[in-house]
């Protein structure tokens, strides 16, 4: 991944979440609030304007700068735990113009940790971390196996979109969600689901 | 979906204009969005900072001034306030002797202001925290985020607020609006649900003959949905679900709140049944109030809170306030 | 209907109840049904009555209390009070120094509080009365019932109030309630209409891009029905009609004031709207208010009410008041 | 007419403006503010249950005593218009208790100048003036070619309702309707409709 390649998926999480939200809203209306769409919305926005400047030099300013920006624009809980992983994936990569496959691994390991750090949650609380959780672990197994870029987040994007997918049977233990308890079954997680969008994004342009 | 408003994109910072103009005694910061009293920082005390979704009004913007907050972050409607925003409000209002933030228990509320806190510790400003989570609608558990804070974050500003005002140090005041939070309970109902500007349309949709028993301010769905009763029926169960939460020992201050769109008319007389239930379960009440004070845009709804007071705290709630949204003794 | 209420029967009564108990600073009569404050009659002093149809509180049961009204009669709900509730109130009231009544012009006001002066002459109690027709928005006319009274009956008795708190004599205190009437233009409009609880069901429908321009607080229609636009094209075409109607030479008392469902957060940014307008047209806002005060139920929608002041009526204004509605220097 | 057609007329009218609530609320709504029907309905169950103690001795008496029930407990336009046109029909009639048709012409018209003082409302302002001067002008015609009670009330009633159809191409120009200026055209005046409801009930026990 280059610094062309960093940008081009934070635009295309920005046309991703825009284009979604108000699918991410309505998911977030039956369970939360009904803002999800908006706050990303709000947030990659920001992203993809600050990208409008001189870009930053290497890979991992480009993350942190972007983790900042959510941080600075979205508010509620996902602004900070999406903030929170992309400053923590930047601050893991090697400081440079590319990074290998295996390096954004290891930045991926740093966003999931930080997003459990912050927010508590485990796989099964019906949160990002349920779809988080198993596109790291597609792109480990792809990675380790000697898949390229594109071949391991093609394999993430579609473990994450079946995490995201499986959060509507799981009972919501974290977030606004959770007050529901039981009622909060039979609904997709939010969060989970624009977790999805952002590594199908980044499939989408790591396959060129 | 209709609304006084222009670009839906832009109500938060125009309705911050139009308070900033309303109100002289206050400062708004329209670009870094706080509001603060006139006159901040006061030296040597320690200052209150709250703040949330915007939405909630006259909650917490409309409680800055003598006697109660310092400053109010106001986020995106229902949205909370990003760190920026609370550290630049702690900032301007620390006065030296720390700052308490008095945090609504959201996900995104306590993330946003522990991101803050953590960057005010970096600058050398001591914060404490007070957690507000006093809706018994949601049951409380470590599997769970906790109990929403609703009604109570105006009791816990208030009487926090006071206790700052006459020069109590950081854990003092810190302390007794942990204890107002700890001695309270709340119950809410919606008939209907409120519109957010952004999304056009109401939040949830209920029938004509149900309400939602147990809803959050932002619209969360809450314990069950029921069919409407009468009000008095609806209070029972409401001061069932809240005496069973907590034990209210002695005196109480009685909170009866509009979420929006419920004419006053309606809460006085739900007042009354509360008064009646009350007198009932031998439970006295010290003061109340019956008003819109944390309100969730234009829902059709109310909630009651109960607070536990002793002398102390009745004291300091009957101190003078002089805020927007309340104000006597002043 | 979704309402917090028992029987619709009984809405009135049983909020009385609730406000009896929740202001021991208040005395509501609940047979003859009307509000006093606590140590009437005042010996000498002029005393003042409003009262008209619930459902705009505050208005006026909320406006009992020093400085401001000494009694108010409520009525069935949008329905004028009745001739025995208002000669009760008065002579509850009556120090010897006379009788101000505070009437809104609707028909049915004006022939019920003129048969209770009627009684009240007979009774030798002098009564002076202040008709409020502020609502431009009906052309005046002695062909028709005149101007409705709306959002300047709060600045009314505030300030007739105030004038009366000081020892004014009878005639003195209707003047310049009279005067302030005079200086008084407000123009509403609604998004959706409020539904009383004997109707069941809402005054009015309005398709949903639609908006009645020129309401009266009881779903009276208005100048015209219009698609809904921004609040600043809404905010200009009122002053325009405010400011058509009447001169408003020098300083202003501006109200926004709420008819029931519209959120805070839309009132301020209406003022900020109102605020820019009038610093363009060159009229200076000497004081404000904004808030929900003359409410029509649930009725989505707002009031924007001028009155031009001088150094005098701005004392008045200023002057300490402590009611449940509206609360200063006191 | 006497006391206990008088009586049995009151109940006819709280009868028929309970059965006709709706309209008259729904009148009211189009051009007023929703509460003709409400309120007349209390208004009239107060006076009858005024009457179920020891009715008055005299007609004069038991119009007097609705017309001041009416005053105490309808407020709005209607009661006082109601209530001192019912309070000025009995004190123009003699005392005794039985009352001739010469006599409540009489007494009608009191009603009507009472009506007329306290509203100032002239034929054509779109009120109940517009109904209960044509029943009376048919009322006075009636009585004045000889016809007995049942006739004349007919008469009358037919008139008030012929008045209240031809409200609905007024202009209103008293009440709360008077605000809305031309829009009022198209709406039948809902006094001017209860106001036929009160003739045509007088005729209805009348006949028999
Ligand atoms: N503690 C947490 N850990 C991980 N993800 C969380 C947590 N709390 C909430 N989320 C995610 O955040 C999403 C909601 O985000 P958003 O609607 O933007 O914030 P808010 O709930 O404050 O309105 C949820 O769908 C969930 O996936
Ligand atoms: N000045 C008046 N003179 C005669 N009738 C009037 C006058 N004003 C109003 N009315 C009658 O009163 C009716 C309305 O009565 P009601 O709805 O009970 O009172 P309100 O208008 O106070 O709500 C109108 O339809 C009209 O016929
Ligand atoms: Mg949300
Ligand atoms: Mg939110
Ligand atoms: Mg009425
Ligand atoms: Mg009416």
């Amino acid at each position: 991944m280059d610094v062309a390649l960093a940008c081009a998926w934070l635009r295309a999480t920005a046309g991703a979440v825009t284009a979604e939200a108000d699918r991410l809203t309505r998911l977030d209306a039956a369970i939360g609030d009904g803002d999800h769409g908006v706050n990303l919305t709000r947030g990659f926005a920001a992203v993809i304007s600050g990208l409008d400047g001189t870009p930053p030099a290497t890979v991992a300013e480009v993350l942190v700068k972007a983790g900042s920006t959510l941080i600075s624009k979205v508010g509620g809980a996902s602004g900070p735990l999406y903030g929170s992983a992309l400053r923590a994936l930047g601050k893991a990569l090697p400081s440079g113009t590319t990074v290998t496959p295996e390096e954004l691994l290891t930045g991926l390991h740093a966003g999931l940790d930080a997003v459990r750090a912050l927010g508590g949650a485990a796989p099964g609380d019906k949160t990002i971390v349920d779809a988080y959780a198993p596109a790291l672990e597609a792109f480990a197994a792809a990675v380790a196996a000697g898949s390229g870029l594109a071949q391991a987040t093609a394999a993430a994007a579609r473990a994450a979109e079946e995490g995201a997918a499986a959060t509507t049977a799981m009972t919501a233990r974290k977030g606004r969600a959770s007050y529901l308890g039981e009622r909060s079954v039979g609904h997709q997680d939010p969060g989970a689901t624009s977790t999805a969008l952002i590594f199908r994004a980044l499939a989408g342009v790591a396959e060129g | 979906m209709k609304k006084f408003i222009n670009d839906p994109a832009d109500v938060v910072a125009e309705a911050l204009t139009g308070l900033a103009a309303a109100h002289p005694e206050l400062r708004v910061d329209l670009t870094e969005r706080f509001i603060t009293r006139a006159g901040a920082p006061r030296a040597g005390r320690v200052a209150l900072v709250s703040g949330g979704g915007s939405g909630h009004e006259p909650l917490h913007g409309g409680f800055v001034g003598p006697g109660m907050l310092d400053a109010a972050c106001p986020g995106e409607i229902f949205t909370s306030p990003v760190p920026d925003q609370i550290i630049a409000a702690t900032r301007a209002v620390d006065g030296g002797a720390g700052v308490v933030h008095v945090v609504k228990n959201y996900t995104g509320d306590v993330m946003n202001f522990q991101l803050a806190a953590e960057l005010a510790a970096d600058e050398g400003i001591a914060v404490e925290t007070v957690l507000v989570d006093d809706d018994v609608a949601v049951r409380d558990s470590t599997w769970t985020a906790g109990r929403r804070g609703t009604g109570a974050t105006l009791l816990v500003e208030k009487i926090a607020g006071a206790r700052a005002a006459e020069g109590a140090d950081l854990a003092a005041v810190a302390a007794v609006g942990r204890a107002v939070n700890a001695a309270s309970a709340s119950f809410a109902y919606a008939l209907s649900a409120g519109t957010t500007p952004a999304a056009g349309r109401p939040g949830f949709d209920l029938p004509d003959d149900e309400i939602e028993a147990g809803v959050g301010i932002h619209g969360e769905p809450g314990r069950r949905r029921e069919k409407l009763r009468p009000a008095r029926a609806l209070v029972h169960d409401a001061l069932d679900a809240i005496l069973d939460a907590k034990e209210f020992p002695d005196r109480v201050i009685v909170l009866v709140n509009g979420l929006g769109a419920t004419p006053l008319i309606e809460l006085y007389l739900v007042y009354g049944e509360v008064a009646a239930v009350l007198a009932d379960r031998g439970v006295t009440i010290a003061r109340r109030l019956v008003g819109n004070y944390v309100t969730s845009l234009d829902m059709a709804g109310l909630s009651i809170t109960l607070t536990a007071v002793d002398d102390e705290m009745l004291r300091l709630w009957d101190a003078p306030v002089n805020t927007p949204g309340l104000r006597w003794g002043a």
